[in-house]
Protein backbone atom coordinates (compact mmCIF):
# COMPACT_ATOMS: atom_id res chain seq x y z
CA UNK A 1 0.00 0.00 0.00
CA UNK A 2 0.95 3.35 -0.79
CA UNK A 3 0.27 5.94 2.21
CA UNK A 4 -1.31 9.22 0.19
CA UNK A 5 -1.20 13.06 2.54
CA UNK A 6 -3.03 15.98 1.02
CA UNK A 7 -2.40 19.10 2.20
CA UNK A 8 -3.97 22.69 1.79
CA UNK A 9 -7.01 23.51 -0.60
CA UNK A 10 -5.65 19.64 -2.13
CA UNK A 11 -6.72 17.86 1.63
CA UNK A 12 -10.25 20.84 1.36
CA UNK A 13 -11.04 19.05 -2.01
CA UNK A 14 -10.44 15.30 -1.03
CA UNK A 15 -12.34 15.73 2.25
CA UNK A 16 -9.63 13.56 4.07
CA UNK A 17 -6.36 14.54 5.08
CA UNK A 18 -4.80 10.93 4.28
CA UNK A 19 -5.45 7.36 2.75
CA UNK A 20 -3.79 4.33 1.81
CA UNK A 21 -4.11 3.03 -1.73
CA UNK A 22 -2.80 0.01 -3.48
CA UNK A 23 -0.87 1.72 -6.10
CA UNK A 24 2.46 -0.09 -5.55
CA UNK A 25 4.16 -0.39 -8.50
CA UNK A 26 2.43 2.30 -10.22
CA UNK A 27 4.63 5.84 -11.58
CA UNK A 28 4.10 9.31 -9.75
CA UNK A 29 1.66 9.98 -13.43
CA UNK A 30 -0.39 7.44 -12.97
CA UNK A 31 -0.79 8.49 -9.47
CA UNK A 32 -1.75 11.83 -10.15
CA UNK A 33 -4.11 9.58 -13.12
CA UNK A 34 -5.58 7.32 -10.38
CA UNK A 35 -6.34 11.23 -8.22
CA UNK A 36 -7.96 12.87 -10.94
CA UNK A 37 -10.27 9.77 -11.19
CA UNK A 38 -10.84 10.16 -7.42
CA UNK A 39 -10.67 14.10 -7.12
CA UNK A 40 -11.95 14.87 -10.33
CA UNK A 41 -10.03 18.94 -10.41
CA UNK A 42 -7.18 17.67 -8.13
CA UNK A 43 -4.38 18.08 -10.95
CA UNK A 44 -5.56 22.10 -12.07
CA UNK A 45 -3.71 23.82 -9.11
CA UNK A 46 -0.40 22.44 -10.35
CA UNK A 47 0.27 20.69 -7.19
CA UNK A 48 3.36 18.58 -7.04
CA UNK A 49 4.19 15.16 -5.97
CA UNK A 50 6.44 14.24 -3.33
CA UNK A 51 7.56 10.70 -2.55
CA UNK A 52 8.92 10.15 0.85
CA UNK A 53 9.61 13.61 1.30
CA UNK A 54 10.90 14.70 -1.82
CA UNK A 55 9.38 16.04 -4.97
CA UNK A 56 9.44 13.49 -7.66
CA UNK A 57 8.94 12.62 -11.50
CA UNK A 58 6.41 12.03 -13.00
CA UNK A 59 7.74 8.38 -14.30
CA UNK A 60 9.10 7.48 -10.81
CA UNK A 61 8.23 4.23 -9.37
CA UNK A 62 6.15 3.86 -6.48
CA UNK A 63 7.30 1.01 -3.82
CA UNK A 64 5.42 -0.42 -1.55
CA UNK A 65 5.07 1.28 1.84
CA UNK A 66 6.28 4.93 0.19
CA UNK A 67 4.48 7.93 1.46
CA UNK A 68 3.44 10.28 -1.52
CA UNK A 69 2.35 13.78 -0.59
CA UNK A 70 0.19 15.83 -2.97
CA UNK A 71 1.74 19.18 -2.48
CA UNK A 72 -0.08 22.65 -4.15
CA UNK A 73 1.73 25.57 -4.85
CA UNK A 74 3.70 26.45 -1.82
CA UNK A 75 3.09 30.00 -0.32
CA UNK A 76 5.28 30.10 2.85
CA UNK A 77 7.43 33.11 3.84
CA UNK B 1 24.09 22.70 15.33
CA UNK B 2 21.89 24.93 12.83
CA UNK B 3 18.80 25.34 13.31
CA UNK B 4 16.04 24.47 11.21
CA UNK B 5 12.36 24.26 12.89
CA UNK B 6 8.55 24.49 11.76
CA UNK B 7 6.93 25.62 15.52
CA UNK B 8 3.09 26.61 16.48
CA UNK B 9 5.06 28.59 18.64
CA UNK B 10 5.26 32.26 18.72
CA UNK B 11 8.47 33.15 17.24
CA UNK B 12 11.40 35.16 18.77
CA UNK B 13 13.87 36.32 15.62
CA UNK B 14 16.83 37.08 18.67
CA UNK B 15 17.04 33.51 19.32
CA UNK B 16 18.26 32.75 16.24
CA UNK B 17 20.62 35.83 15.47
CA UNK B 18 22.47 34.92 18.45
CA UNK B 19 22.47 31.28 17.46
CA UNK B 20 24.72 32.50 13.99
CA UNK B 21 26.96 34.35 15.83
CA UNK B 22 30.13 33.29 16.10
CA UNK B 23 33.93 34.99 16.72
CA UNK B 24 34.76 35.31 13.38
CA UNK B 25 31.25 36.54 12.25
CA UNK B 26 31.10 40.61 11.57
CA UNK B 27 27.48 40.42 10.36
CA UNK B 28 24.23 38.74 10.72
CA UNK B 29 21.54 39.87 8.51
CA UNK B 30 18.14 38.78 10.16
CA UNK B 31 14.71 38.82 7.70
CA UNK B 32 11.36 38.49 9.79
CA UNK B 33 8.39 38.31 7.55
CA UNK B 34 5.30 39.35 9.07
CA UNK B 35 1.60 39.15 9.02
CA UNK B 36 0.54 42.28 6.98
CA UNK B 37 -2.73 43.85 7.41
CA UNK B 38 -3.61 44.95 4.12
CA UNK B 39 -2.87 43.39 0.81
CA UNK B 40 -3.76 44.72 -2.54
CA UNK B 41 -6.57 46.57 -1.16
CA UNK B 42 -7.74 43.42 1.11
CA UNK B 43 -7.83 43.71 4.82
CA UNK B 44 -6.25 40.65 6.56
CA UNK B 45 -7.87 39.58 9.87
CA UNK B 46 -5.27 36.84 10.24
CA UNK B 47 -3.45 34.11 8.63
CA UNK B 48 -3.38 30.47 9.32
CA UNK B 49 -0.10 28.46 7.88
CA UNK B 50 -0.26 24.71 7.80
CA UNK B 51 2.70 22.54 6.50
CA UNK B 52 4.31 18.98 6.05
CA UNK B 53 6.73 19.27 8.98
CA UNK B 54 9.18 17.10 8.07
CA UNK B 55 9.53 17.98 4.32
CA UNK B 56 9.52 21.52 5.15
CA UNK B 57 11.93 20.67 8.22
CA UNK B 58 14.14 18.57 5.46
CA UNK B 59 13.94 21.26 2.52
CA UNK B 60 15.20 24.39 5.11
CA UNK B 61 17.97 22.16 5.51
CA UNK B 62 18.55 21.57 2.33
CA UNK B 63 18.50 25.46 1.21
CA UNK B 64 21.42 25.89 4.71
CA UNK B 65 23.39 23.40 2.79
CA UNK B 66 22.96 25.59 -0.60
CA UNK B 67 23.95 28.51 1.02
CA UNK B 68 26.98 27.07 2.64
CA UNK B 69 28.44 25.93 -0.73
CA UNK B 70 27.68 29.40 -2.40
CA UNK B 71 28.61 31.51 0.47
CA UNK B 72 31.85 30.01 2.66
CA UNK B 73 31.33 31.16 6.18
CA UNK B 74 28.08 31.55 6.77
CA UNK B 75 25.43 30.34 9.16
CA UNK B 76 22.25 30.21 9.00
CA UNK B 77 19.19 30.04 10.95
CA UNK B 78 15.25 29.40 10.18
CA UNK B 79 12.20 29.03 11.55
CA UNK B 80 8.49 28.67 10.15
CA UNK B 81 5.91 29.22 12.27
CA UNK B 82 2.37 27.48 11.71
CA UNK B 83 -1.02 27.60 13.06
CA UNK B 84 -3.23 30.92 13.78
CA UNK B 85 -1.24 33.86 13.52
CA UNK B 86 -2.14 38.05 13.74
CA UNK B 87 -1.37 41.23 12.25
CA UNK B 88 2.01 41.60 12.76
CA UNK B 89 2.91 38.48 14.19
CA UNK B 90 6.11 36.72 12.74
CA UNK B 91 5.70 34.15 10.55
CA UNK B 92 8.92 33.20 9.58
CA UNK B 93 12.63 34.29 10.46
CA UNK B 94 16.37 33.94 8.75
CA UNK B 95 19.05 34.81 10.37
CA UNK B 96 22.55 34.79 8.68
CA UNK B 97 26.19 35.44 9.95
CA UNK B 98 29.10 35.90 7.45
CA UNK B 99 32.90 36.76 8.14
CA UNK B 100 31.64 40.03 5.96
CA UNK B 101 28.51 41.68 5.75
CA UNK B 102 27.69 41.05 1.52
CA UNK B 103 27.74 37.38 1.92
CA UNK B 104 24.90 37.62 5.01
CA UNK B 105 22.64 39.73 2.74
CA UNK B 106 22.84 37.92 -0.33
CA UNK B 107 22.74 34.52 1.60
CA UNK B 108 19.58 35.85 3.53
CA UNK B 109 17.77 36.71 0.62
CA UNK B 110 18.32 33.53 -1.67
CA UNK B 111 17.07 31.69 1.93
CA UNK B 112 13.31 33.26 1.87
CA UNK B 113 13.48 33.25 -2.37
CA UNK B 114 14.22 29.24 -1.81
CA UNK B 115 11.83 28.88 1.17
CA UNK B 116 8.98 30.80 -1.12
CA UNK B 117 9.57 28.19 -4.04
CA UNK B 118 10.00 24.61 -2.62
CA UNK B 119 9.57 24.61 1.18
CA UNK B 120 5.90 22.69 1.67
CA UNK B 121 4.25 25.45 3.85
CA UNK B 122 0.81 27.01 3.15
CA UNK B 123 -0.74 30.22 3.87
CA UNK B 124 -4.55 30.83 4.14
CA UNK B 125 -5.21 34.21 4.43
CA UNK B 126 -8.88 35.14 6.17
CA UNK B 127 -10.79 38.50 5.74
CA UNK B 128 -13.53 39.85 6.66
CA UNK B 129 -15.13 39.04 3.67
CA UNK B 130 -13.86 35.41 3.26
CA UNK B 131 -10.94 33.32 3.68
CA UNK B 132 -8.36 31.10 1.06
CA UNK B 133 -4.95 29.24 0.56
CA UNK B 134 -2.93 30.97 -1.13
CA UNK B 135 -0.57 29.55 -4.20
CA UNK B 136 1.19 30.82 -7.37
CA UNK B 137 -2.11 29.81 -9.25
CA UNK B 138 -4.64 31.24 -6.75
CA UNK B 139 -6.15 34.62 -7.31
CA UNK B 140 -6.99 37.09 -4.46
CA UNK B 141 -10.70 38.36 -4.90
CA UNK B 142 -11.41 41.55 -7.02
CA UNK B 143 -11.13 44.65 -4.83
CA UNK B 144 -14.24 46.29 -3.89
CA UNK B 145 -13.25 49.50 -3.09
CA UNK B 146 -9.60 50.48 -5.53
CA UNK C 1 9.20 58.39 15.64
CA UNK C 2 12.38 57.26 14.23
CA UNK C 3 15.91 56.16 15.91
CA UNK C 4 19.15 57.48 15.24
CA UNK C 5 21.58 57.10 17.97
CA UNK C 6 24.91 56.79 18.59
CA UNK C 7 24.87 55.16 22.24
CA UNK C 8 27.73 54.26 25.11
CA UNK C 9 24.88 51.31 26.29
CA UNK C 10 25.01 47.30 24.67
CA UNK C 11 22.59 47.13 21.16
CA UNK C 12 19.41 45.24 21.99
CA UNK C 13 18.76 44.50 18.17
CA UNK C 14 15.44 43.64 19.05
CA UNK C 15 14.49 46.72 20.01
CA UNK C 16 15.39 48.52 16.99
CA UNK C 17 13.23 46.36 14.75
CA UNK C 18 10.33 46.33 17.06
CA UNK C 19 10.74 49.96 16.17
CA UNK C 20 10.04 49.77 12.33
CA UNK C 21 6.99 47.03 12.65
CA UNK C 22 3.86 48.20 11.58
CA UNK C 23 0.90 46.88 10.43
CA UNK C 24 1.32 47.46 7.08
CA UNK C 25 5.16 46.05 7.13
CA UNK C 26 5.69 42.62 5.73
CA UNK C 27 9.17 42.22 6.35
CA UNK C 28 11.70 43.73 8.48
CA UNK C 29 15.75 43.16 7.99
CA UNK C 30 17.97 43.74 10.83
CA UNK C 31 21.71 44.12 9.83
CA UNK C 32 24.07 43.78 12.95
CA UNK C 33 27.82 44.80 12.78
CA UNK C 34 29.65 42.61 15.23
CA UNK C 35 33.49 42.84 16.54
CA UNK C 36 35.35 40.27 14.86
CA UNK C 37 37.95 38.67 16.46
CA UNK C 38 40.31 37.77 13.38
CA UNK C 39 40.62 40.76 10.45
CA UNK C 40 43.45 39.50 8.04
CA UNK C 41 45.42 37.31 10.42
CA UNK C 42 45.65 39.60 13.01
CA UNK C 43 43.65 39.07 16.01
CA UNK C 44 41.96 41.63 17.54
CA UNK C 45 41.21 41.91 21.36
CA UNK C 46 38.92 44.72 21.75
CA UNK C 47 37.55 47.79 19.88
CA UNK C 48 37.14 51.26 20.76
CA UNK C 49 34.97 53.21 18.84
CA UNK C 50 34.55 57.70 19.12
CA UNK C 51 31.86 59.54 17.32
CA UNK C 52 31.49 63.70 16.58
CA UNK C 53 28.00 62.34 18.23
CA UNK C 54 25.85 65.23 16.95
CA UNK C 55 26.64 65.51 13.60
CA UNK C 56 26.92 61.63 13.81
CA UNK C 57 23.19 61.48 14.58
CA UNK C 58 22.27 64.22 12.26
CA UNK C 59 24.10 62.33 9.08
CA UNK C 60 22.13 58.82 10.06
CA UNK C 61 18.84 61.08 10.41
CA UNK C 62 19.66 61.82 6.88
CA UNK C 63 20.67 59.02 5.31
CA UNK C 64 17.20 57.82 6.64
CA UNK C 65 15.51 60.56 5.17
CA UNK C 66 17.50 59.52 1.50
CA UNK C 67 15.86 56.06 2.20
CA UNK C 68 12.64 56.89 2.82
CA UNK C 69 12.47 58.95 -0.41
CA UNK C 70 14.53 55.69 -2.60
CA UNK C 71 12.42 53.43 -1.06
CA UNK C 72 8.39 54.49 -0.21
CA UNK C 73 6.77 52.86 2.87
CA UNK C 74 10.57 51.81 4.63
CA UNK C 75 11.02 52.66 7.88
CA UNK C 76 14.42 52.64 9.93
CA UNK C 77 15.98 52.68 12.74
CA UNK C 78 19.77 53.06 13.03
CA UNK C 79 21.99 52.90 16.48
CA UNK C 80 25.87 52.78 16.21
CA UNK C 81 27.60 51.89 19.65
CA UNK C 82 30.94 54.05 20.95
CA UNK C 83 33.38 53.46 23.48
CA UNK C 84 34.91 49.66 24.04
CA UNK C 85 33.69 46.61 22.31
CA UNK C 86 34.74 42.82 23.20
CA UNK C 87 35.00 40.30 20.20
CA UNK C 88 30.86 39.50 19.01
CA UNK C 89 29.30 42.75 20.55
CA UNK C 90 26.92 44.71 18.57
CA UNK C 91 28.93 47.96 17.02
CA UNK C 92 25.80 48.53 14.76
CA UNK C 93 22.32 47.94 14.29
CA UNK C 94 20.14 49.01 11.19
CA UNK C 95 16.77 47.77 11.07
CA UNK C 96 13.97 48.46 8.21
CA UNK C 97 10.79 47.29 7.76
CA UNK C 98 8.79 47.62 4.41
CA UNK C 99 5.60 46.29 2.83
CA UNK C 100 7.80 44.52 0.65
CA UNK C 101 10.86 42.24 1.32
CA UNK C 102 12.90 43.28 -1.76
CA UNK C 103 13.27 46.91 -0.64
CA UNK C 104 13.80 46.14 3.34
CA UNK C 105 17.18 44.31 1.90
CA UNK C 106 17.97 47.04 -0.30
CA UNK C 107 17.41 49.88 1.83
CA UNK C 108 19.20 48.09 4.92
CA UNK C 109 22.57 47.32 2.41
CA UNK C 110 22.29 51.36 1.31
CA UNK C 111 22.10 52.35 4.98
CA UNK C 112 25.76 50.57 5.88
CA UNK C 113 27.01 51.28 2.71
CA UNK C 114 26.01 55.22 4.07
CA UNK C 115 26.98 54.99 7.17
CA UNK C 116 30.68 53.81 6.09
CA UNK C 117 30.95 56.55 3.83
CA UNK C 118 29.68 59.71 6.08
CA UNK C 119 28.74 59.21 9.32
CA UNK C 120 31.87 60.70 11.46
CA UNK C 121 32.62 57.43 13.86
CA UNK C 122 35.99 55.62 13.91
CA UNK C 123 37.13 52.82 15.07
CA UNK C 124 40.26 51.38 16.69
CA UNK C 125 41.34 47.96 16.84
CA UNK C 126 43.46 47.14 19.45
CA UNK C 127 45.30 43.69 19.47
CA UNK C 128 48.09 41.83 21.18
CA UNK C 129 50.63 43.96 19.34
CA UNK C 130 49.58 47.41 19.56
CA UNK C 131 46.46 49.81 18.37
CA UNK C 132 45.45 51.77 15.29
CA UNK C 133 42.71 54.05 14.12
CA UNK C 134 40.92 52.37 11.27
CA UNK C 135 40.45 54.81 8.41
CA UNK C 136 40.33 54.05 4.58
CA UNK C 137 43.60 55.62 4.29
CA UNK C 138 45.38 53.44 6.54
CA UNK C 139 46.89 49.89 6.35
CA UNK C 140 46.70 47.31 8.93
CA UNK C 141 50.14 45.93 10.25
CA UNK C 142 51.78 43.19 8.14
CA UNK C 143 50.76 40.06 8.80
CA UNK C 144 53.54 38.00 10.92
CA UNK C 145 52.34 33.93 10.42
CA UNK C 146 50.19 34.40 6.33
CA UNK D 1 36.61 83.28 16.80
CA UNK D 2 36.15 79.83 15.59
CA UNK D 3 35.63 76.95 17.58
CA UNK D 4 37.87 73.78 15.99
CA UNK D 5 37.71 69.83 16.88
CA UNK D 6 39.66 67.07 16.18
CA UNK D 7 38.82 63.56 16.66
CA UNK D 8 40.56 60.00 16.14
CA UNK D 9 44.09 59.90 14.48
CA UNK D 10 44.04 63.73 14.31
CA UNK D 11 43.32 64.16 18.24
CA UNK D 12 46.36 61.95 18.41
CA UNK D 13 48.36 64.29 16.41
CA UNK D 14 46.74 67.64 18.01
CA UNK D 15 47.26 66.27 20.89
CA UNK D 16 44.06 67.92 22.12
CA UNK D 17 40.03 67.36 21.19
CA UNK D 18 39.65 71.32 20.35
CA UNK D 19 40.61 74.73 20.41
CA UNK D 20 39.71 78.07 19.79
CA UNK D 21 41.30 79.89 17.04
CA UNK D 22 41.00 83.46 14.93
CA UNK D 23 39.68 82.09 11.91
CA UNK D 24 36.24 84.12 11.32
CA UNK D 25 36.39 85.45 7.50
CA UNK D 26 38.39 82.72 6.28
CA UNK D 27 38.02 79.65 4.10
CA UNK D 28 38.56 76.04 4.79
CA UNK D 29 41.09 75.97 2.58
CA UNK D 30 42.73 78.54 4.44
CA UNK D 31 41.86 76.85 7.66
CA UNK D 32 43.48 73.51 6.81
CA UNK D 33 46.63 75.44 5.68
CA UNK D 34 46.47 76.87 9.07
CA UNK D 35 46.48 73.43 10.66
CA UNK D 36 49.28 71.71 8.61
CA UNK D 37 51.64 74.91 9.94
CA UNK D 38 50.76 74.54 12.80
CA UNK D 39 50.03 70.50 13.07
CA UNK D 40 52.47 69.09 10.25
CA UNK D 41 51.21 65.82 8.61
CA UNK D 42 47.37 67.07 9.38
CA UNK D 43 46.17 66.99 5.60
CA UNK D 44 47.86 63.82 5.22
CA UNK D 45 45.85 61.06 6.45
CA UNK D 46 42.90 62.32 4.15
CA UNK D 47 40.54 64.28 6.43
CA UNK D 48 37.29 66.01 5.58
CA UNK D 49 36.33 69.61 7.56
CA UNK D 50 32.83 69.77 8.53
CA UNK D 51 31.33 73.50 9.59
CA UNK D 52 28.81 73.19 11.90
CA UNK D 53 27.77 69.34 11.06
CA UNK D 54 28.16 69.81 7.56
CA UNK D 55 31.15 68.64 5.13
CA UNK D 56 31.94 72.07 3.94
CA UNK D 57 33.74 72.64 0.74
CA UNK D 58 37.62 74.34 0.36
CA UNK D 59 35.92 77.57 -0.67
CA UNK D 60 33.68 77.74 2.30
CA UNK D 61 34.11 80.81 4.44
CA UNK D 62 34.23 80.65 7.95
CA UNK D 63 31.35 82.85 10.49
CA UNK D 64 32.36 84.04 13.57
CA UNK D 65 31.23 81.41 16.19
CA UNK D 66 31.36 78.61 13.46
CA UNK D 67 32.57 75.27 14.70
CA UNK D 68 34.71 73.75 12.32
CA UNK D 69 35.54 69.64 12.78
CA UNK D 70 38.46 67.74 11.21
CA UNK D 71 37.03 64.83 9.92
CA UNK D 72 39.56 61.85 9.15
CA UNK D 73 38.52 59.42 7.07
CA UNK D 74 35.53 57.59 8.86
CA UNK D 75 35.77 53.94 9.64
CA UNK D 76 31.83 53.09 11.73
CA UNK D 77 30.02 50.30 10.86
Amino acid sequence: MIKLLYFAGIRDLTGVPEEQAPLAGRTVGELMEWAEDKYPGIREGGARVAVNEEYALDGDVLTEGDTAAFIPPVSGG
Amino acid sequence: MSIYEITDKPIDPQRYADHVLRPEAGAVVTFTGHVREWTKGIRTLYLSYEAYVPMAEKKMAQIGREIGEKWEGTRIAIAHRIGELDVGEVAVVIAVSSPHRKAAYEANEYAIERIKQDVPIWKKEIWETGEQWIGDQNKKPEVRNP
